[in-house]
């Protein structure tokens, strides 16, 4: 493969993410009003959010680590885009594996730690000690699932995985070889997206939106573009690993959305957890059925 | 600010911080403030600060006239304006020795019952809220608008109605308004089983409200608690029952309780008021046809009219709790005095710094929101 | 207690697939009875400022409004209200309390923008943005803010009333005198209207406070004739009042009275004496006429430091209000007190002393700084109709000046008035007192030029009238006096069509054919009353200038000879707050002019 | 009814200086001497289960100089409302708490403290809550005219509407 | 240095009249943008907030119109004044408004904010609102329904749409006089956390009133003088505050 060719991977898929994430905002926008009984925003309306965020006028910021954090985070999702592949753009999936993309999926979190920490808002403070922590209570069950996935397919790359589930048609789909397996898989992507009942870090009732509470303008344009990223990659990732991932964009959209759509329409019926349920109600189940399905794996 | 003049606020070694509350939070119930002082998760003291709605309304009603007054009192609890405007209406009436006509008895009953409903439904999703179960949030409150059209057909507007005045109602009752308003309890009594799905039998509420925030029958006696709060710890005690007024005693109703006192059962006994509260109002709709008669008794001119001298206590049943009215006449043409006692007053001051100790941080909204804390009537 | 569902809660999910309950965007139409922006029509807006009284928070100012016109005795006022949305709390005290239901709240209650002059509107009946919303709020009859009835009075019965001329209405009661002023807006058309401009708002709120000194003390502000216009006002101000718009005006004459019969008459000698001046002026000023006009203006000389002294021809001062004026409407006493307390300041009355007889004017205007003559109207036309001159054919000023003077007069069995006015009302009920007296039955006919619902007289007047046995018989002009011989029997009427012709002048239209008799031995003209100016004598007639039959007066009173004021009745017509409106008039011209001018040597 | 209320009077026997009025139906005026006013509330508690205090209320009256204290006591028990009126002179402006007979008086006797000025002998919170940042008098007390200062502080909205220069709008 | 600090000063935004074709592009798309999502500030100052959750909730959603609540002030467009304020708030939605980041957006619901309203003899509750803070929009009614809001909200958005709804910029040019007339409620050693002066001269929005005799009290803002080439003036002698009688408590 050509360096020019990789390089309009690198820039196309995450253009994609941001565009398909753009939806998946509204989706999600659209999904909660109906459930509320109404109407909800435009078609526009993600974009409309980030531009005007990004020409606010005046800008706060709380120091270089404010600023740097949030790069490293963006930063972070942005990388995350060019691990995963999708129909037609393999990016640099071929060079990193499952484990890389796992360690890059921190590095939000992380940065945004870092970040939020700079403010020094107590709320702030407050919310990224649960962010997290809701991330060791996902990311263990997660990591489970990802091992039983590898340990299935005998293979930590996601194309490889993805082939391998595309030899049999619906068959080989990671969801009806390692039911279980994908089952605690959703769960922990449901975690993953921070919706309730999970979502404890953006709790505006408790710590005035937590780890938001500083965050203005472009910083907050920032974590809404993240956001497009993150719903766009918990979708994609799942579908690589359970759903046969992508052969056509005209097949792999609907599954991504649907993913998505499972927690996106489930967390308008549920209050948030506590903090230490969250843990609890992840471990016993999600980390239950994780370590159910690769027990089953291991025993095939 | 400009990063350059950023400093970083030092905090004392310590493993105890404190966290301001409002006024501009979330979390809170209108516009009050609480400060807590938090070791990990869990509340170390707190403190009330109130003050951020004072109008002074005690004091600007002693500058005006007793019908004047009228306009102002359902402005100190925003949420549940009308009973304010009933007590202060019955303080004057006891003052001034007037008999009110029945009609308008049965119509304030109808008023005071539809604004509990009304009520009641935004305590289901401001409780909800607090959990972040925004979708009972947006259900009760739309809910809630149909009472208010309501309202606004009987008195001409949705929240401030200024439609009990001493001696009476301001206008009768519009032609077909009981068959509007029957329909909407239809409706509303229909909606109740998809609040069950959605809130009183999600498992994720239950575990998050039950024990939280919870009252022994002793402290609630002891802590001068009122209302549903107090019928959550198993009292059965309602002022609409045991000090009745208008014709709360030719009604049929019950007095929901629940025994543990915690916010849960605070939820389940409004829940059930609800209930109450529709089937009272289906009594007064099927009566009230069948009462004739003015409207109100007459009064003299509002410009100039002394109201006897003395002193009275009129008390209310509203849906936060016992609310009363002290109002002092010297026999002029202004109260001499007027001592609103507000049910939010002991909630949010007195129980509320009392609950908090102890509980979680996650918790202390819920415990505002579960003990129907309304902070403009704290205020004043 | 129930653990709960996690599947249960999942059936909300239900709700993607049905349809969302939110309103378009525009805005509702509002409830029937919606108060939102006001709305007031000019027409009807008396420009009371009521509603600017019973707001709540100032929000309500009254405008002036230079291009309409004030019309203070029909109670309009040239101003309207405006409105601050920046105070409004759309409470609508202004429309359950404003007396003509002109000021409503409509239906539109939106009005956005930054411009914050926007929000004090002046407004008219088509709203703030001039949509002509439909009416939201508006008056409702059950709910009126405002006392619309009167407090009723004890009043005699028409049977006992005929047996004496005892005064026949009782006055208030201290609770409904608390509860009449309690009606009582303080809108001041009432002192508008008021030829003298009477200080009504602040007596009767006085009154209503239980301060019935304080409220003396208004009265006398502006007229010590309280006791005789606490009881036969003509009342201007009730005809202004802003509650009869809708309902009964307030009882400001009974207040009044209320209010003097509150007091004793030390008290009110005390009262009317406060403030004036004790240092004598060395000025001297003489009044032909103790009529309201002429003590008015004696009293306010006097309370000045003047040496006023009063010539009277008959032997009690009061004029028409004593000898025009039946008993039971005002009894003398009453009078004697309100002259006494005018006596009381320094006042001379010399009585019997006819003016012109017993001293010329020419003496008058060499002795005094000043003269004022205030002589009233105490001749009676005659109709002139063939038979008038007949001696049973009287005046009715006369008949009541005789039955006040205690002349013995010959009672008629029967008797007939012609006439409209109050005066004959006065003659026909005296009349009737009399033949009560004297035989036991009354047969007084009375005979209008005007229709029943157009009669010159006080409503109140004609009914008693009719309730004491008077019968009264509209729209007919007498023909002639029936002469049997020497013997008057009765007047011949004719009915009458129209009594105005297209310009207004009095040119009644009569219909001959159709004639009537009315059976009287004595038939009595009340059709009006001239002065009797005999007392000036030839020289000073000659030297005036004059107006038709009245002597010509600036807008002070003063005629057209430098010391020689004229006031009263006799320059202005028959009404006695007018006259005591002249006295005040003339008695500010006349200090203003003697003061400045060299003492009379 | 008649039962409970005996065991009311009772109550009154044992304090032979109260004047005790019925006002209506469940309502008990009394009238008492500010020194005998806690007893008065220990009775009550004791023998008629008046244990709910719903309100203390201070009325000022700058005739005698003198605030007057309304304690107004609902009895689960007997089902009636007494309302204790007591008066207490201006001058030194101080009473005794009542907090360790009935917990919510603290709420009241703070508010007192902060709207009349009135100091409260035992209470445990007497902390400015609504007026923390008001640096006048008590503001309830009658000498604070409120209008007033009103006026001294605050300015008014001056509007010059379009109307103004033609008020009648052609209608004159 | 030159002495006209707008010119002195790096910048980030300018004014649109010195702007290239392209920046003024820019411009009309983020005005198109800022019109279509504004986000209102969760705080409820007075009565009016009872009538937002109807207003934001399904009966009559503004989402469908781009709004809706946000929790902190750092991330909201509009501060909603829902209706009296008290003194004591005042001070709180002060610090708020500085901490909103411009362009920033005030709407003064009810007759409370425009003069006083209901509340206009009391001694708690301010009856200016525009002497605090400047306010872009006003809504008559009190308390104004659900329907009035939204047509303020959306009056509001053709004015950021237009490019007219500039007030927040006048609090900077203007701070000496909003100080001024804070200082006389809150007395003259009150000072929010926000520089306002330091936002004033970074984003070249000094005005001839940014600096004055009321900021003179600040020591705070004691260098900008220097910077910009102004003469420190005397602190304003502020008007006596009625002389109220003290009472021990």
């Amino acid at each position: 493969m050509d360096f020019t060719h990789l390089f309009v991977e690198l820039v196309l898929m995450p253009l994609i993410a941001f565009l398909v994430g753009l939806v998946m905002v509204l989706m999600l926008r659209k999904v909660r009003a109906k459930i509320e009984r109404r109407i909800g925003p435009p078609l526009l309306q993600p974009l409309y959010d980030i531009v005007k965020l990004y020409s606010k006028k005046t800008q706060v910021s709380h120091g270089p680590m404010h600023e740097i954090a949030m790069m490293v985070a963006l930063g972070g999702v942005i990388a995350m885009e060019v691990f995963l592949p999708v129909p037609g753009l393999n990016g640099l999936a071929e060079k990193g594996d499952l484990i890389v993309l796992i360690y890059l999926m921190m590095i939000p979190s992380l940065g945004l730690a870092l970040g939020v920490g700079a403010c020094a808002n107590p709320n702030g403070s407050i919310g990224i000690s649960r962010a997290l922590t809701a991330m060791v209570a996902y990311d263990i069950p997660l990591m489970i699932v990802v091992a039983g996935v590898a340990l299935f397919h005998g293979t930590t790359s996601l194309p490889e995985i993805i082939a391998a589930q595309q030899a049999g048609g619906m068959s080989t789909w990671g969801i009806v070889q390692t039911p279980v397996l994908a089952l605690g898989g959703l769960i922990a992507a449901y975690a993953m997206l921070g919706k309730e009942p999970f979502e404890i870090y953006v709790a505006p009732a408790e710590i005035a939106t937590g780890p938001m509470v500083e965050m203005s303008g472009k910083f907050m344009g920032t974590l809404f573009v993240m956001q497009c990223f993150q719903l766009y990659a918990v979708g994609v990732l799942y579908t690589t690993l359970f759903l046969g991932g992508g052969e056509y964009w005209i097949s792999f959209l609907p599954k991504i959305f649907a993913v998505v759509f499972i927690p996106l329409a489930m967390t308008n019926v549920f209050p948030r957890y506590k903090t230490e349920d969250v843990l609890k109600w992840m471990w016993k189940w999600a980390g239950g059925f994780a370590l159910a399905g690769l027990a089953l794996v291991v025993m095939k | 600010m400009r990063p350059e003049n950023y400093k970083p606020v030092q905090h004392s070694a310590s493993h105890e911080y404190e966290l301001y509350f409002g006024p501009n939070h979330p979390g809170i119930e209108g516009n009050y403030a609480l400060k807590c002082v938090l070791s990990g998760d869990v509340v170390q003291s707190l403190r009330a600060d109130g003050g951020y709605l004072h109008r002074g309304f005690e004091k600007i009603m002693e500058e005006r006239l007793w019908i004047q007054n009228v306009a102002l009192v359902p402005r100190i609890c925003v949420p549940d304006p009308v009973p304010m405007e009933e007590t202060y209406a019955r303080a004057v009436e006891m003052l001034g020795g007037l008999e009110i006509p029945k009609r308008a008895q049965w119509i304030r009953a109808l008023m005071l019952e539809a604004s509990r409903v009304c009520a009641h439904l935004f305590y289901f999703g401001g409780h909800a809220a607090t959990m972040g179960m925004y979708s009972n949030m947006f259900w009760g409150v739309t809910d809630r608008d149909l009472i208010l059209d309501i309202f606004e057909e009987i008195t001409g507007a949705r929240i401030y109605h200024m439609y009990i005045t001493p001696g009476g109602v301001r206008r009768d009752l519009p032609e077909g308004v009981l068959d509007r308003l029957s329909k909407v309890l239809d409706y509303v009594e229909s909606r109740l089983p998809e609040f069950d799905n959605l809130f009183f039998d999600n498992a994720v509420v239950i575990n998050r409200a039950t024990g939280v925030g919870t009252l022994t029958t002793e402290q609630a006696l002891s802590w001068g608690v009122t209302g549903p709060n107090l019928r959550a710890c198993g009292l059965p005690f309602d002022v609409r029952r045991d000090d009745p007024y208008l014709i709360y005693d030719e009604l049929d109703f019950d007095i929901p309780t629940e025994t543990a006192g915690d916010a849960w059962a605070r939820t389940l006994v409004r829940r059930e008021e609800l209930l109450q509260s529709i089937r009272i109002l289906r009594q007064i709709i099927a009566t009230l046809p069948k009462v004739g008669g003015p409207i109100r008794c007459a009064l003299p001119n509002p410009l100039a009219w002394n109201v006897p001298a003395g002193s009275v206590y009129a008390r209310t049943e509203s849906s936060k709790g016992e609310l009363g009215f002290f109002v002092v006449s010297k026999g002029g043409a202004k109260p001499w005095r007027v001592h609103v006692r507000g049910p939010s007053s002991m909630h949010a001051v007195h129980v509320l710094e009392r609950l908090g100790p102890g509980s979680r941080l996650e918790d202390v909204a819920q415990i505002m929101f579960s003990l129907d804390a309304c902070p403009p009537e704290v205020d004043r | 207690m129930s653990k709960g569902s996690f599947l249960r809660p999942l059936k909300a999910l239900a709700y993607l697939g049905r349809p969302a309950v939110t309103l378009p965007m525009e805005p509702r139409p509002a409830a029937p009875n919606y108060r939102g922006f006001h709305v007031n029509d000019w027409e009807a807006c008396i420009g009371c400022g009521t509603c600017a009284q019973i707001c709540d928070n100032e929000a309500i100012d009254m405008v002036d409004i230079p291009e309409l016109k004030a019309d203070p005795l029909a109670g309009i006022k040239p101003r309207r209200p405006a409105i601050d949305y920046g105070r409004c709390c759309w409470c609508a005290l202004c429309v359950d309390i404003c007396p003509t239901g002109s000021i409503s709240l409509s239906r539109e209650y939106v009005h956005v923008g930054p411009d914050l002059n926007t929000y004090y509107i002046l407004p008219d009946e088509k709203g703030i943005h001039g949509l002509n919303y439909p009416k939201g709020w508006s008056k409702s009859p059950d709910a009126d803010l405002l006392d619309l009835k009167r407090q009723t009075m004890g009043e005699m019965e028409p049977q006992e009333r005929l047996q004496s001329f005892a005064e026949m209405v009782a006055g208030f009661t201290p609770e409904a005198a608390l509860m009449e002023a309690s009606r009582c807006i303080q809108c001041g058309m009432c002192h508008d209207a008021c030829p003298s401009h009477m200080h009504a708002p602040e007596y009767i709120r006085a009154l209503w406070s239980g301060d019935a000194e304080e409220a003396v003390r208004q009265i006398y502000r502006t007229n010590p004739f309280s006791e005789v216009c606490g009881r036969v006002c003509t009342r201007r101000c009730e005809d202004a009042c802003s509650l009869g718009n809708r309902g009964e005006p307030i009882a400001i004459r009974w207040l009044k009275r209320f209010a003097m019969d509150s007091l004793n008459h030390e008290q009110v000698r005390r009262i009317a004496a406060e403030g004036r001046e004790l240092a004598p002026s060395g000025r001297k000023v003489a009044i032909v006429g103790a009529g309201p006009a002429g003590l008015t203006c004696a009293y306010d000389l006097a309370r000045q430091g003047h040496a006023v002294t009063v010539f009277e021809a008959l032997p009690h001062a009061g004029g028409m209000m004593r000898y025009g004026i039946p008993e039971y409407r005002l009894p003398y006493d009453r009078l004697d007190d309100d002259v006494d307390v005018i006596a009381s300041l320094g006042v001379e009355i010399r009585y019997k002393t006819r003016v012109g007889h017993d001293i010329s004017m020419e003496r008058l205007r060499d002795q005094f700084d000043a003269v004022m003559i205030a002589i009233g109207l105490h001749k009676g036309r005659s109709t002139r109709v063939p038979g008038t001159n007949n001696e049973n054919v009287i005046a009715a000023i006369d008949l009541l000046r005789d039955v006040t003077l205690g002349v013995a007069v010959d009672v008629p069995k029967k008797a007939v008035v012609i006439g409209g006015g109050n005066v004959a009302m006065d003659a026909a009920r005296t009349l009737a007192r009399l033949q009560t007296r004297a035989y036991g039955a009354v047969q007084v006919e009375l005979v209008a030029l005007e229709p029943a619902d157009a009669m010159l007289a006080d409503a109140d007047e004609v009914r008693e009238a009719k309730e004491e046995g008077v019968v009264i018989v509209n729209s007919r002009g007498p023909r002639c006096c029936i002469i049997n011989g020497e013997r008057l029997t009765g007047l011949e009427t004719v009915r009458c069509l129209s009594i105005f012709d297209n310009q207004g002048r009095f040119h009644p239209l009569y219909d001959h054919e159709d004639a009537q008799v009315h059976e009287g031995d004595v038939v009595v003209e009340a059709i009006g009353q001239m002065s009797d100016f005999s007392l000036l004598g030839d020289k000073l007639t000659e030297k005036l200038d004059w107006n038709g039959p009245r002597p010509r007066i600036d807008q002070d009173g003063r005629t057209s000879e430098p010391w020689l004021w004229a006031a009263g009745d006799m320059v202005e017509g028959p009404d006695v707050i007018h006259a005591v409106a002249a006295g005040h008039r003339a008695a500010a011209s006349i200090h203003n002019e003697i003061m400045v001018r060299e003492k009379t040597p | 009814m008649n039962r409970e209320l005996e065991s009311l009077d009772a109550v009154f026997r044992e304090m032979p200086d109260l004047k005790v009025e019925h006002t209506g139906p469940r309502r008990t005026r009394i009238q008492v001497e500010a020194d005998a006013l806690p007893t008065l509330l220990e009775l009550l508690k004791g023998r008629a289960g008046y244990l709910h205090l719903s309100a203390i209320s201070c009325v000022d009256w700058p005739d005698t100089e003198e605030f007057e204290l309304v304690y107004h006591l609902w009895s689960y028990q007997v089902s009636n409302l007494i309302s204790a009126h007591t008066r207490i002179p201006y001058d030194p402006g101080r009473y005794v708490s009542v907090y360790d007979l009935h917990a919510p008086a603290v709420y009241f006797e703070r508010d007192i403290h902060e709207m009349f000025g009135v100091w409260f002998e035992g209470c445990p919170d007497q902390e400015p809550f609504i007026l923390t940042e008001w640096q006048g008098p008590p503001p309830m007390r009658k000498s604070f005219d409120t209008v007033a200062y009103v006026n001294d502080t605050f300015e008014w909205r001056e509007y010059q509407p379009e109307w103004a220069n033609d008020p009648s709008g052609g209608k004159g | 240095m030159s002495t006209d600090p707008n010119q002195a000063v790096a910048c980030r935004t300018v004014d649109a009249e010195e702007r290239s074709l392209l920046g003024r592009v820019l411009d009309r798309i983020a005005d198109h943008c800022r019109a279509r999502s504004l986000f209102v500030l969760h705080y409820c100052t007075g009565c009016g907030a009872i009538e937002l959750p109807p207003t934001m909730t399904s009966r009559f959603d503004l989402e469908r119109v781009g709004m809706q609540p946000m929790v902190t002030p750092r991330q909201a467009d509009i501060l909603l004044i829902t209706g009296y304020l008290s003194v004591k708030t005042l001070k709180r939605v002060v610090m708020t408004y500085e901490q909103m980041q411009g362009p920033k957006y005030v709407i003064g619901l009810g007759s409370c904010t425009i003069n006083g309203g209901m509340y206009w003899n009391s001694y708690a509750t301010i009856k200016l609102l525009d002497r605090y803070i400047p306010v872009d929009n006003y809504i008559a009614g009190c308390m104004p329904r659900p329907e009035a809001i939204q047509q303020v909200f959306l009056d509001l958005m053709g004015r950021i749409d237009r490019g007219e709804a500039q007030a927040w910029k006048d609090y900077y040019r203007r701070y000496d006089w909003y100080l001024g007339q804070q200082q006389q409620l809150f007395g003259t050693n009150w000072q929010a956390p926000t520089d306002v002066v330091g936002e004033a001269i970074r984003y070249r929005l000094v005005g001839e009133q940014t600096l004055g005799s009321h900021t003179a009290h600040l020591e705070r803002y004691a260098p900008y003088y220097d910077q910009l080439g102004i003469i420190r003036p005397e602190p304003a002698r502020m008007k006596a505050r009625p002389q109220l009688e003290v009472v021990s408590r």
